[in-house]
């Protein structure tokens, strides 16, 4: 085991895959001579030459349309978004063209593209630059939506999304870079589709992704402290979904908060939400209940922001009334 | 011109007009388009499947030829209007029509229909019904090229109307600046669905714009089979010798309505019985008669088209539909 | 009491609006001298001139854009988007400006702007063509999403919708638009936000919206000939939500079952189904069922595109299964 | 060049020349700009706020000179640099700092911080964060009053970065097509965050766009706000009168990073040295002491332009939040 950080075991995946795979390249705004806005592609450059890590000018409807072309035809582009709140001037290209184009060719193209970078709210970044997407792209079929929450995580997943050969929306919390944490020594990926359980509980189950683990983790430990036993159940791949270790969990507690910071209506949540209320119809001591971002765009000011973020005290007041306790 | 200028000029006329089995080769493919759109129009009209369609006919010597410059390696990108650059790319009547009659033995299977036609082992990368959403594809695919230095080209189509979208601008630009190998032709047929150049554009000489990007352009007039293939031709030189990417306008005329519930009111009749003199068909068979080709033997090639179009369609007719439980696995990869 | 098309319902709401108001104008590819790609604006050229009714270039971004700047200075702009499959290419304009602009701006710049078009599957249009948009727009806060069932709907629920001082997604059923109803004779509208019981029944609620609410009435008609009186919920506007009235109904017949043509994942019925199995946990006597599109770009091929899209003898299998009849 | 064509040159150059009154004020305009940023770089530093923190310290003469060249009525719209441009539309310090600074008496009432300075009353219509979203917006407020006929012009800011972006062609194209009152300005300060302009553009001279438009171009370099104001005075001339759009690249230069997390290893300190011998203040101040202005009425501007910032910080540092409890009512208008 070794402790890196988020962004350097995402780096490490995009190497690894990159030395073993010719076919893969490295294409975004500012990931070449500047090494990545969040630095992320660090070092890449200087390794693997212009030709494999490719500055683009900011048109990411543009280069979003590169990498699925060249994806047609053969290659395995990673495509980085700045940050995801751009990636809706390449909206079309996602929808359109990257979750269809298999279907519409009768099969006969697959698109083996990664699009990545950070996602969800930072510090005062108002309201343009503080989105959570994945509840849209994971709307759309034809897209895989992978979201890490710790840099085993990261690596494991990000490695997996490389090899995959659909087009995968990975989203990086972009305040998760720093986090430190520790990985395997050796080669290793972890499989699209499949739930972790980061922290097994008995009285309610949290469910919740990317930097909201850290929230669910952080309200089961106050729970713990009054005797509450929560199992935090992280999806990691939001689409497709792992059903079953979340039903598994949540027949088990009889009880379950979903924590996401992305908007209510239509959240990734609702889906989850929906999906336990029909298949734990009989198990369930309380209905599914959500913390969610609030339904705003995301204010500027400091502590308006983080109101509309969830937090620990409102997660434990939420499970609590979950568990009539308050 | 002095005597010998002139002589000169004649030999490169000479020299560039083709042989007679090159120009046949290109009357039948643009009577095959023809034929087949006018059996598809037909198949439509009689319900025999629905959606948008789209016909070329009056555009046919702009695919035709700007194909015939292409290596079967090539690759081809097109809008909805596809039909015939999806034939003239190699692909067959049978898989065309059996697309658009929605069977499992159309090139896409019966899943993407008129708009959608797809081959990868022709290299034709499909038909989109986004107007502009396939240019940056087009870069994408020339990308690839000069990143495997695999000495192909790419050719692809948009008409007039997806020069006002920004996926125009972005592909086009990109195109420019990493010196990809790829021809961008505009098939400026003068309207976008009900609307005039005129509306849409406030230059209306699109290649102009090739200007912003430092681009190398081209301009003239399509319904000339063999003068879209020279002058296409020197584009596809420029991609695959210097990796160089041009923009090319092809002024060209659609004689149909945009699509088959288009009534066309927009255009008035005179003008499209005016377009029809420069039919390129009737252009195509002119060609032949001047390089001397017997009358019979034209006919050969017309009565062939039209047998394998009758056979083209029987064999749509006949195909069976794919099973509803097969679609999952298109929509992702295992 | 006059039987109008729906499209001509549409088309004498912004008639009539247009005549009372000089601040609205109707902008959009087609909108003028082709009388509309689908006949919604047919006239209005000829009546209200160049200056009011105006033919767009392909380039939605750019015309939204134009549309939501109008807005900002005082205008009331109509955009037509000629499909809301096109709508992608101008997601960025109406998610970080149209959706934002008013709270970035602290309040200063309300945007009275209606952006309307159809939406859904028509016939054979193949993956590109055929999308419901109504789950992605309406996660969208600072959006509001209407869809109208028929005429009386369309003309009612789009006179509100003009008058309102908000960006609204307004889709139309693409497969409607010829639908004949009765509406009115003289002024009206119908307040956003407010359900309609299309059909009142006791036994099962069916939600259902746009083109799905002929798909509920009929199984209505259907699971009436065995007895079984199902109650026909139509939000009509997915965002705001008029979640009272469904609770209602829901409270009611024990029973819900949500048809809506979007995919699955993150469907507006997801955000329904999870508000029903909270707010009538203890009423219910099954879990929420949704039956929606199914989840994949919609084919070509007739038959299967019929197989993608919710239908009666589905919507009754379902409906019965609910009533633990089947 | 004759005596009398030098004579009128001479007298053409002086009557361009504002009077002493009119350069106090750009000087006092570009200062301010200067010293608030400063105010808020360090405030930043001391962790006031957070978020992004885009300076544009180097460019002043562009905002301020471009800006005196409205009348109050005219509609400005910026990107996330636009500090220069709020204050230069008549926008206060105060207004400005406590933006920055997340209060309820700054111009968004705090909700949109640095990136989003909106001001109706000043007709100043936003800074916006996505890269070219704003210049269609400009577009349609400039459709707005051509629509009313109020005369009104609209001045639409943005980097040498937008230009590779659609929103920038479909913004500009759709101008250009319905003739609208609009002067586009491209403040081309030779980077995109770390990318030069030649990684961005295959052609470096962004007027050279218009050609593609048939738009009025003009291009120059902005260290002189006496020249941008002349300049970019004939286009909104030409907008205001005769309702045509003008695309003006300005060649400047950002003294400092992209945002205060950018090292800026991509330029030399070379390079950012040589810069700083054309900063437009210096020349600002020069224009005064040629003027003939008194060292201590200058010396009067610069303690007022202190006292100013330093009042407005005080402010800013003192005035409230909003309430959570309001926000909702910013999502809708009821
Ligand atoms: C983004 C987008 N907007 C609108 C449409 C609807 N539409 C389909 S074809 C067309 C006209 C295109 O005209 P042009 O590009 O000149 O091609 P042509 O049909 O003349 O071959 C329009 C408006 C679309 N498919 N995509
Ligand atoms: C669509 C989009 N992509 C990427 C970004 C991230 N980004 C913010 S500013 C910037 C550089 C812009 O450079 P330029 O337009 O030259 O303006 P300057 O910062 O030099 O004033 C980038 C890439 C963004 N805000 N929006
Ligand atoms: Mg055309
Ligand atoms: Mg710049």
């Amino acid at each position: 085991m070794r402790t890196v950080a988020f962004r350097e075991a995402l780096n490490e995946a995009i190497a690894e895959e990159m030395e073993k795979d010719d076919r893969i390249f490295l294409m975004g705004e500012e990931v070449g001579h500047y090494d990545g806005a969040y630095k992320v592609s660090k070092g890449l450059l200087k390794r693997f030459g212009e030709r494999r890590v490719i500055d683009t000018p900011i048109a990411e409807g543009g280069f979003v349309g590169v990498g699925i072309g060249a994806a047609m035809v053969g290659l395995r582009p990673i495509i980085e978004l700045m940050t995801w709140n751009f990636s809706f001037v390449a909206a079309d290209q996602l929808i359109n063209n990257a979750a269809k184009i298999r279907q519409m060719s009768g099969g006969q193209f697959t698109l083996p593209i990664v699009f990545r970078g950070p996602g969800g709210s930072a510090h005062m970044l108002a309201a343009q630059h503080s989105q959570s997407t994945e509840a849209l792209w994971a709307h759309i079929p034809g897209l895989k939506v992978v979201m890490p929450a710790n840099p085993k995580d990261a690596k494991g997943l990000l490695k997996s999304a490389i090899r995959d050969n659909n087009p995968i929306i990975f989203i990086e919390g972009e305040v998760l870079y720093a986090d430190q944490g520790e990985i395997p020594d050796g080669e290793y990926s972890i499989p699209l589709g499949v739930a972790e359980v980061k922290r097994p509980g008995t009285d309610i189950t949290l469910i919740a992704w990317s930097k909201m683990v850290k929230i669910a983790l952080a309200t089961a430990d106050a729970l713990a402290a009054e005797g509450i036993e929560a199992e935090v159940v992280d999806p990691r791949t939001i689409r497709p979904l792992d059903e079953e270790l979340l039903v598994e969990s949540v027949k088990k507690t009889k009880r379950c908060l979903i924590i996401e910071e992305g908007w209510p209506f239509n959240g990734v949540g609702a889906e989850i939400a929906y999906r336990m209320g029909r298949r734990c119809f009989d198990d369930l001591d309380a209905p599914v209940e959500r913390l969610t971002g609030a339904d705003m765009p995301m204010p500027y000011n400091h502590h308006l922001e983080q109101q509309c973020i969830p937090d620990v005290p409102r997660a434990v007041t939420a499970a609590k009334k979950l568990l009539y306790l308050e | 011109m002095s005597a010998t200028e002139r002589e000169a000029a004649e030999l490169r006329e000479k020299s560039r007009m083709p042989d007679k089995a090159q120009l046949a080769h290109y009357y039948h493919q643009m009577l095959a388009i023809r034929r087949m759109e006018e059996a598809l129009a037909k198949a439509y009209a009689l319900r025999k499947f629905g959606g948008f369609l789209h016909l070329y006919i009056g555009q046919e010597a702009v695919a035709v030829g700007a194909l015939a410059t292409l290596k079967p390696e090539d690759y081809v990108i097109a809008t909805y209007r596809e039909h015939a650059h999806a034939y003239a790319k190699g692909m067959t009547a049978k898989s065309i029509i059996a697309e658009l009659f929605g069977k499992a033995t159309g090139c896409s299977q019966g899943l993407g229909g008129s708009m959608h036609l797809f081959d990868a082992s022709k290299n034709f990368l499909g038909g989109y019904g986004i107007v502009g959403g396939h240019i940056p594809l087009a870069a994408g695919t020339a990308f690839a090229s000069k990143y495997r230095g695999d000495g192909r080209v790419t050719l692809c189509f948009f008409g007039d109307g997806s020069v006002p979208q920004g996926a125009f601008h972005e592909g086009v630009a990109l195109a420019a600046l990493w010196r990809l190998p790829v021809v961008f032709i505009c098939e400026n047929n003068l309207y976008s669905m009900g609307t005039p150049l005129y509306r849409s554009l406030s230059v209306s000489d699109v290649s102009q714009k090739a200007l912003a990007y430092g681009m190398a352009r081209d301009r003239f007039d399509g319904e000339d089979v063999v003068r879209v293939h020279d002058r296409v031709a020197e584009a596809v030189r420029r991609a695959r010798n210097e990796s160089l990417p041009t923009l090319i306008e092809i002024r060209t005329y659609r004689f149909r309505g945009h699509s088959m519930s288009d009534a066309g009111l927009y255009r008035t009749k005179e003008e499209v019985e005016e377009s029809k003199k420069r039919d390129p068909i009737t252009f195509g068979r002119e060609l032949l008669v001047r390089a001397k080709m017997d009358e019979k033997d034209i006919v050969a090639i017309e009565d062939k088209v039209t047998a394998e179009i009758e056979e083209a369609v029987k064999f749509a007719d006949e195909s069976p539909e794919l099973a509803y439980e097969r679609l999952a696995e298109f929509t992702y990869k295992e």
